[in-house]
């Protein structure tokens, strides 16, 4: 399948030739990894394999990298897992702290947790650029907080967080002022859109878990990780068999695990190189949608460091995304995200991510997001850029009119 | 998801233009979505001459903007009189749930254009 | 890879080349099921397309099959989410019944949620054949009861569960005689090894939730589903984005869920013409045992009609079934599953299975699980025999005098 | 997962077998498990002349016999008793945990040959 038109690489990335192959050949390893004969050895090693190069790629020991069907499951995992580790011990350690700005399976996470149980979660609100503030965590922790929890890099508009900070106050926090437990407080990190796209190295930034999954980093759908620092103890989401040493039951899905771990392998070998030219392309992008497009703006930190540099959330006033969106894609065959879209017949989605940053509607559905991978070339910039045009030029020549008069509502 | 006709509609909107000499214009807004769709007509003699339209909302509203004035444009008043719901059902072709709004957005300019050509 | 010596196909099977296609081809088609672009219609067509398949070989409807990451998964969202969804209703009714011979996933479940929750677990003994009987469940229900647990077929010895009577008793219950919430009592099956080996038909049987496992009819591991009973409602086990009609966040695992379509769909094709050829190959293994192994003999079902036809529990007296498939395994290329093993320095495994049945300490570790499939030939069935017979003349060679003699503790 | 010096001395246990004209016996049983291994010895000139075993347990278990007779057989006594813990240790190759209960009966055989030459 082409790529060219491919501007949605924060949604998925094609699974490269790689993880295909490491598939292909481990699929014929039936072996169960449990079994205890000689036909499971190659199972055992493949796994083996495979969480070393992951442990690689995210900077930490074989003994913590956890196997799991997805960034959702290890989102859930590590939030409710920490929730009923600490519920056996105290009941009044119950408040949580995440983003506004969370992946819905942290966010749902959450909720469920408030909802069934005595529980209390303040979401704290980024700032215009997109950005949680380590002081806006400072100020919510509670000497009940159990746990906090924040994405390295938002899915929507790249906007890097100060995980490192956080982590470093978290600690002061637990040495300077034992808090109702004298326990510590739990940090997760969502990293789903930081492995394979930024370096990210667990040890130098002091998480307790950490989520990240492969179709992010180009291997297939339904297998991803969860990253548990050595001593921290979370109760498992899946119990069963003994399998991840106790910690995560079900037979363990080799073959994915072995396509995970060759992609992890390539992108150990060629992060340094992508995260230069995507930054390049990035801006490439920037710059010719700011030539000629009228009007177009964009959502994200203003220091360009602090973005991924492979995402642009790219806001065109007088436009409607969605239209936009249809135009590229129907026309042009180019794949982009959305701010906003018609969910029903009564309601639109708006983006709680573009809203948290204090977007008003309008905004908020003149908004793109656009985000390139590896397999993204110069060429298809300048093509994509062209769509935009011709798509815009389009929009514009049917709503300048309305846009400009009043209207009665029916 | 996008059918043939609505892609057909919004990629290439024959009728979105202004009219100088319009006669009558039709106006809606969907409130929740924001949806807008404004059509101009030329009526002369018992005939609508000329229909061109601006929309400003989703792709699946432009469409319905373009075939709304491409089912009109050329029609008598007394076809358009003697229309009713199941004429206008099929128009859009089939929808997501997402889209079924921009359905009741036809029916609606249709129950205005009707309106319109009875106070005549 | 050779399946020759393969003896253990209820721990998991080998992939069938149609689900590896399904998977290679499924595998390009990247895009994410949730975007919506017309790229994305293509994914959407392979994962319904997967589901229409695993459904009818389960006799539901789509709308009742929604994909996990496997029988572990499953087993743990059924459970918890029948639980969890009580819990908003009422704590009260918190007593749950399961059988002792469940897979460890049922088991570890109900433990996490007596030790966690104000809840009771009814465990319930299976008879010496390996059955639970209806009577037991019924003479357990409680007004306080809302979940009842049972398998289909038993892992280890292929025992047959009534699980159709006791869908019929809960009906009863429910009809006749109001239970303290006017609930019914929520149903859940283990079914994972029963899919794919015996007929299945979910509206026959009658229950609410039925959890099954790819890997154990040819798809690959790593992917599995539960089937939800129309108007049945349990929480989410993975909170998140909409994905599973809003049931089972994560990014959907397109080329593993088009796998386990594959294998359904072969399964649907072949597995009549299975069922009749396994219980032959089964009896064949059976008759040749018996005829050259002395004292051998065979746990579960007097009745084979209540036996899973790919299964046969063997025990052999005198001898540890530990090192016979040690000597199988090094000497023959050949693998079978056990009832114990030692698990460390201090302890031996005993099969909580065999032991639930009321087998004594030597006769489990006696016992050899051999278990058969779709690439079983009737040279593999002579085959083992002749190495079995090879291997228990060995140890006897070994043990004979020792065992007879009374043999002090160091 | 069993290391090539287990395979070898559980798959063809040369030594497995009893003697008519045993000098001594030691008998070892581990009460966890329930492997017992007995070893009929033949002591003659301070030489071991014949070591042969049976045993009844894990294939480990079994493998630990025949090892401790192989490496008894022939050996002279004053050799075995010179000999410590460091000498043993290596004897059954790299084990599993589930198997390191066979190292330690592997060393109360020694211990206990130790001890029987002693009080000869
Ligand atoms: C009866 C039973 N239930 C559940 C499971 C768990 O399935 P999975 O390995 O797919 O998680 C298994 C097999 O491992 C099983 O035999
Ligand atoms: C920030 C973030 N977290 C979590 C997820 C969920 O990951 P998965 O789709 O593997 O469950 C995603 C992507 O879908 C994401 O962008």
């Amino acid at each position: 399948m082409t790529t060219q038109g491919y501007f949605d690489y924060n949604a998925t990335t094609p699974v490269c030739s790689e993880a295909v192959n490491a598939f292909i050949n481990a699929v014929t390893q039936y072996a169960n990894p449990s079994s205890k004969y000689g036909l499971s050895k190659t199972s055992n090693e493949i796994i083996n394999d495979a969480r070393a190069q992951v442990a690689t790629l995210i900077g930490a020991d074989t003994g913590e990298v956890f196997f799991t069907s997805g960034g959702t499951e290890s989102n859930n995992w590590a939030i409710k897992g920490a929730f009923f580790q600490q519920l056996k011990i105290s009941s009044t350690r119950n408040h949580l702290i995440v983003s506004e700005m969370e992946h819905s399976s942290v966010l749902e996470v959450c909720a469920f947790l408030e909802r069934e149980f005595d529980c209390t979660v303040t979401r704290l609100k980024p700032d215009s650029e997109g950005i949680v503030s380590v002081a806006a965590v400072a100020n919510a922790l509670r000497p009940e907080t159990l746990l906090v929890s924040v994405m390295m890099v938002n899915n929507e508009v790249g906007s890097l967080q100060p995980i490192r900070d956080i982590a470093a106050l978290l600690d002061d926090r637990a040495s300077q002022q034992k808090n109702l437990h004298d326990q510590k407080i739990h940090f997760h990190v969502d990293a789903v859109q930081a492995v394979g796209k930024i370096p990210v190295d667990v040890r130098d930034l002091g998480v307790d878990t950490m989520s990240f999954s492969g179709h992010k980093f180009y291997a297939p759908k339904g297998i991803g990780g969860l990253y548990i620092r050595q001593g921290i103890k979370i109760t498992p989401l899946l119990h069963g068999g003994g399998q991840e040493r106790g910690l995560r039951g079900g037979t363990e899905a080799i073959a994915s695990v072995a396509a995970m771990g060759a992609a992890a392998q390539v992108t150990v070998n060629t992060l340094n190189d992508q995260v230069v030219y995507l930054a390049k392309y990035r801006e490439l992008l920037r710059s010719e949608l700011l030539s000629v497009v009228p009007g177009v703006y964009f959502h994200g930190p203003a220091n360009k460091a602090l973005q991924a540099p492979n995402t642009l959330s790219v806001c065109i006033p007088g436009i409607r995304a969605e239209a936009l969106a249809a135009l590229l894609d129907n026309m042009h065959g180019i794949q982009v995200s959305l701010g906003a879209a018609c969910s029903n017949n009564k309601s639109v989605a708006l983006s709680h991510v573009l809203l948290s940053m204090g977007l008003d509607e309008d905004a908020v559905k003149a908004t793109l997001r656009v985000s390139i991978g590896q397999y993204t070339t110069e060429s298809d910039i300048h093509r994509f850029v062209q769509a935009v045009v011709t798509g815009v030029t389009t929009l514009f020549r049917i709503s300048k009119p309305a846009s400009q008069s009043y209207v009665t509502t029916a | 998801m996008f059918n043939d006709i609505i892609v057909k509609n919004f990629s290439n909107p024959e009728f979105a233009a202004e009219i100088d000499n319009a006669t009558n214009t039709i106006e809606l807004g969907n409130p929740v979505c924001g949806d807008r769709i404004k059509v101009q007509l030329h009526i002369e003699d018992g005939v609508i001459k000329k229909a061109n339209y601006a929309a400003w909302g989703c792709a699946t509203s432009l469409a319905t903007g373009n075939v709304f004035c491409s089912h009109i444009h050329g029609a008598a008043c007394s076809d358009i009189q003697s229309m009713d719901k199941a004429n206008i059902e099929n128009m859009l072709g089939e929808l997501d749930p997402s889209q079924h709004h921009c359905l009741e957005m036809l029916h609606k300019l249709f129950e205005k254009l009707q309106h319109t050509i009875a106070v005549q």
